[in-house]
């Protein structure tokens, strides 16, 4: 099995296999010894070629998170099929090119700052989200025109929740 | 002395001030908010009453249900903590008239030196310089010019009701100053229903740097020395140290004499701090003071060895200081970072979640005050601060190396904190060499939030290996589909498991 | 400096020394049995390798294998915490022969001092008194009623090759003498490899009390004063504490000095411990001396701000000591109890099974040092230490009351520990008056594990209610079987769950 | 439901209902305001009346394990059934009156004092099971005869293994 993995700037590309019932996994043309212990429900012990690696790894909507030492580093993993996709320049129906702007966290909506019709451009703050004490600008990722306004001051919302959406925003 | 104490706080204070009842054998009692029914300083308290729903306005500030807990369950004296009703002379001013004790300053302290013009007054009484500027506030804009041209630009235009970086503005050059002027008021005004504002000086290279006192009602007031607070980010703190890297001694005993003068003259009871701006040339003027305990004030006791809160309670209860001036020898030095639920990497964005894992620090010369737990949610209702991690050294490098040591192992999962942010800060060369003032994260904001080689290579493969094994076990690769539950034990094995079949 | 050390040890020992490598930017190797797989000690490490099966034979006593770990990773140094290989000075000499680095001192020394009679000899050569009995090992059972005639009953009879309470019998009248210096050869014989005993007088309460010593290999030795170490269960210590609360100032300096002068005529290295007993009238007798780092070494750091064992990674490498006798100026006061995975309550019977719940205190004056996590499985095959408790305070009353609320806080779910005996200790009048010798824990067993009013009353009480409450929640009762979802959400909340519908 | 709890030589009284939907419980004839939250698998938060208990619940073979501050309480609870059947006279198939010797933990012998047909007195030694760097005695609970002897020196065993039988020793 070969993969592509992206993490950064940096493509590391990944052989998996098994060899005599062990796995295997080369990884820039060495392969390391390997031993991965789960620790607890998000932690694991990772030793490469020895060397002790504390780490936490979750799965993202796209990859996989994964906390070690004081970086979060977010990892894309294709596969052969993944990456002919890719190449072939079809694109992922389930990804996410909405002109949606959601929540980044829970909080508080103290005022917005546009209204349906309005254009914006990228940058422009549309709302601010206030949480722990602080306001949080929320601005447009891209230019565009705004389509949906979901809340208005005084709402409070969970973490994820729709704001606004912009349309005529391609590639958001 | 006090025989049972409610403490009208949350989150790592709470948990401080409870740690101390409990040496003192003084029953203790949390209040809570509704979303902080299983939060530390609720498992921790002797007793525990629900004064509200989850925003502070309906519990931690709501007056009426804070002072029918302690009612209720019989506390003879109210402990504020920091923020929320700390500084509040009105708080303070009901829990007096209904028989209990306050742990603070007497309300008129609090009135006093709450307002900010008056506070500039009474140290320019007192001999402390204060920054050039107005005295009064200004309550026009050709005062404003007056006073900008006076002093000369680049000036401060600052709220006179509070603090906070609310209805705060730089003005660099005269042009700017009308709509400067315009927008501090307005802010101020809503932040702190007081639109009255004032006109101070921009100082070269300033250092913030404050000294912890500490008074009883004998009339004895001692200063404790003091805390170099420069590396903030939006005018907050985020790592304080003891001593300065930077003041010198004659300056060090000039702030501590002027701040025991200070609170002598506006009669100060318990522990409160005198905040200064010091110059690049060690010019030094009064700011403001805090009439509360301070969130840093662990570093101080790292130093001196004393208990804060302990004495706090003591001199509450009416009795004298357990020291004098004389016993105040500091050693070593001390560090604090504070760990906010902020992303220090993303410009500080809050983050909210549950506390999936939470690892803490020990050993030599280490100190955790934190109010989270594995388990806990993170709401978005309260400030972002989780805990501050403190070390102490003999030498100031020995702390910087400790704390780092200590960073590395204080694990939180679930969460983004300041950890990795303040790791940064301690690594960096002009922070190590105890060569920094406030604009310190402004200043190497980039070199901060910069990878290192390390991370970027060795690291970042590691991570991958990490995700890969870990996707491995998850989603088999063809190989392995014909078993796929097999396969997971081959890529991951279980501590637990592998353990307990030897 | 050392480039790269390698720690021959498991448990919170080798996280200990971890830290200290961390702050002087030492990698760290972690050597692991395969029973330690996922301990801390493994996950702290900069590399770690596995040196055998469960068995320490097989594993942390396993010198080629340790050997060859040192070699593959390209380690400089060994450091071999306490226990296991460090006072063997077979294994130290093979590292030296190796090129490597020996923390401790040298093997001339460990042999020397690791044998009771050789090291008496030297004791009594500098001056110092030894218990009254036999200065050679008696070999027959003549020559052993000799001497206890001459010292006179009761006697002990303590194995010359080893410690730890094996091969020693105490004998109350000349009757019982051939039977227990046969049973006592014979345990020694299989303890140790070494029949020889000795007799010695039996003294009235008797207090242990240890000097703390440090030399460099520039000839400088310093005493870091005493540490009180009579709360023993089996002659294996409990709980320790500095300053002793027994002994007189002029006692303290004279075993001070005769500790210095030991260390000097053994041309002792590194940290090291001699070992004294004390009578009720503080008559003094040299007893051993303990040639690596102490279990209770962290009370010493915490009254005297030094790390040792940083500082013994620098004498090692050939540096002076950091510090001189006149730097010793210890402030406060510090205790540290042991933490065992053993039922304080039922006969201190070892207890495994996986920490199931961690929870460490923190706050001021407060210092854990442990070497376990929540999922970690505690197995059978180690020394049942799990970690150390220890506090700080000004004076000993605020330090006692300190470690009871740092006990209080510190939950360890699922495996039975001597938390709660330490905790009834530190509550004992007798204790907290400082008030007691060796025989402490036999002397008033009884009252410690007796149960207080509210531990039967109100505490069971809500124990019940607990229990209740859970178990109307799993097994529904008769009106909830219709439902018996609802049913548990109704009883028990999950605090997680609650939040977020807010 | 009306409950007996036993905790150490205490039994106490206990009624649980629902009143208007809200769990009920009466101890001892006083009702007092109760909030049981679950904090992680294994710990509680319980205010009784305001107080506050930090502590973990476990079943245990006849009952409930307690951590609360400084000790394990051990919780029987026994309905108005299980109180009918005892007083009739009736027991539980379930328990255990054999008499079996079982590890209390795992651990290696390293010696055995008895053979099959000795006859030992309560307290005296059966074998040795060293764990953690100690020896501890297992010694006879009750007095009787020894039918079957499970291990040898050497062996290593896991928490709850049989180590002897004991035969003529009734009520074990």
């Amino acid at each position: 099995m070969i993969f592509l993995a992206t993490v950064g700037d940096r493509d590391i590309r990944l052989k998996m296999r098994r060899e005599n019932g062990q796995p295997v996994v080369e990884i820039a043309d060495h392969a390391p010894q390997l031993d991965l212990v789960q620790l607890s429900q998000s932690s694991y012990s990772l030793l490469v070629d020895g060397r002790s690696h504390h780490l936490s790894v979750r799965p993202s909507r796209d990859g996989y998170l994964v906390d070690l030492r004081r970086r979060t580093y977010h990892v894309r993993l294709r596969d052969e099929l993944d990456l002919i996709i890719e190449n072939l320049g079809l694109k992922d129906a389930t990804s996410d090119h909405s002109g949606e702007v959601t929540a980044p966290i829970p909080g508080l909506i103290t005022s917005v700052a546009v209204a349906v019709g309005a254009e914006v451009d990228a940058g422009e703050q549309l709302l601010i989200l206030e949480a722990m004490k602080m306001e949080n600008e929320i601005a447009a990722p891209k230019s565009g025109r705004v389509a949906v306004v979901h809340v208005s001051p005084g709402d409070a919302v969970e973490k994820g929740a729709p704001l606004v959406e912009l349309e005529g925003c391609q590639g958001l | 002395m006090i025989k049972k104490l409610l403490i009208a706080n949350r989150g790592e204070i709470a948990v401080r001030v409870i740690r101390s009842c409990r040496e003192l054998d003084i029953p203790a009692v949390a209040v809570y908010s509704e979303a902080d029914r299983s939060a530390p300083h609720v498992l921790m308290a002797d007793e525990a009453i629900c004064i509200g729903p989850p925003p502070s306005v309906e519990s931690y500030l709501n007056v009426t249900n804070i002072l029918e807990a302690a009612r209720s369950t019989g506390a003879d004296a109210i402990h504020p903590g920091y923020g929320f009703l700390s500084e509040n002379a009105g708080f303070a001013r009901s829990v007096l008239n209904t028989g209990l004790t306050w742990i603070g300053p007497g309300p008129e302290t609090l009135e006093q030196m709450g307002d900010k013009v008056a506070a500039r007054r009474l140290a320019l009484e007192v001999g402390a310089p204060v920054v050039p500027g107005s005295i009064e506030p200004v309550t026009d804009l050709a005062a404003a010019e007056k006073t900008a041209t006076e002093v000369g630009y680049p000036v401060l235009i600052k709220a006179a009701g509070g603090g906070g970086g609310k209805g705060m503005r730089v003005v660099t050059v005269a042009d700017e100053l009308p709509t400067a002027f315009e927008r501090a008021r307005s802010e101020a005004a809503s932040a702190f229903a007081d639109d009255r504002v004032y006109v101070e000086k921009v100082l070269g290279q300033p250092h913030h740097v404050e000294i912890q006192i500490f008074a009883d009602s004998h009339g004895r007031v001692v200063s404790l020395g003091e805390r170099e607070c420069s590396i903030q980010r939006r005018y907050q703190k985020i790592i304080e140290e003891t001593p300065s890297p930077f003041i010198a001694p004659e300056v060090r005993e000039q702030l501590s004499a002027l701040s025991v003068k200070i609170a002598a003259a506006c009669h100060y009871l318990s522990a409160g701090t005198v905040e200064f701006l010091v110059d690049g040339d060690q010019n030094y003027y009064f700011l403001e003071m805090n009439t509360r305990l301070q969130v840093e004030h662990p570093i101080t006791e790292l130093v001196t060895g004393l208990d804060l809160v302990a004495e706090q309670l003591r001199v509450a209860s009416g009795e004298s200081l357990s020291f004098d001036q004389d016993d105040i020898q500091p050693r070593g030095y001390a560090l604090e970072c504070r760990i906010y639920a902020e992303d220090g990497f993303e410009s500080f964005a809050p983050s909210t979640g549950n506390v999936l894992e939470l690892s803490a620090p020990s050993g030599m010369g280490v100190r955790l005050d934190h109010g989270i737990r594995q388990g806990l949610e993170i709401t978005p209702y309260y400030d972002p601060i989780l805990g501050k991690l403190c070390a102490w050294g003999r030498t100031r490098p020995e702390a910087v190396r400790r704390m780092v040591r200590a960073l590395e192992e204080l694990r939180i999962i679930g969460v983004r904190t300041t950890v990795p942010f303040c790791m940064a800060v301690m690594n960096h060369p002009a922070f190590m060499e105890g060569n920094y003032c406030t604009s310190f994260i402004s200043d190497y904001l980039p070199e901060l939030v910069s990878w290192s080689e390390e991370e970027t290579n060795h690291l970042g493969e590691a991570a991958v290996l990490g995700a890969a094994l870990f996707a491995a076990a998850r989603r088999p690769t063809t190989s392995d589909r014909t078993d796929s539950r097999s396969a997971k034990s081959d890529w991951v094995r279980l501590g637990r498991e592998r353990q307990v079949s030897q």
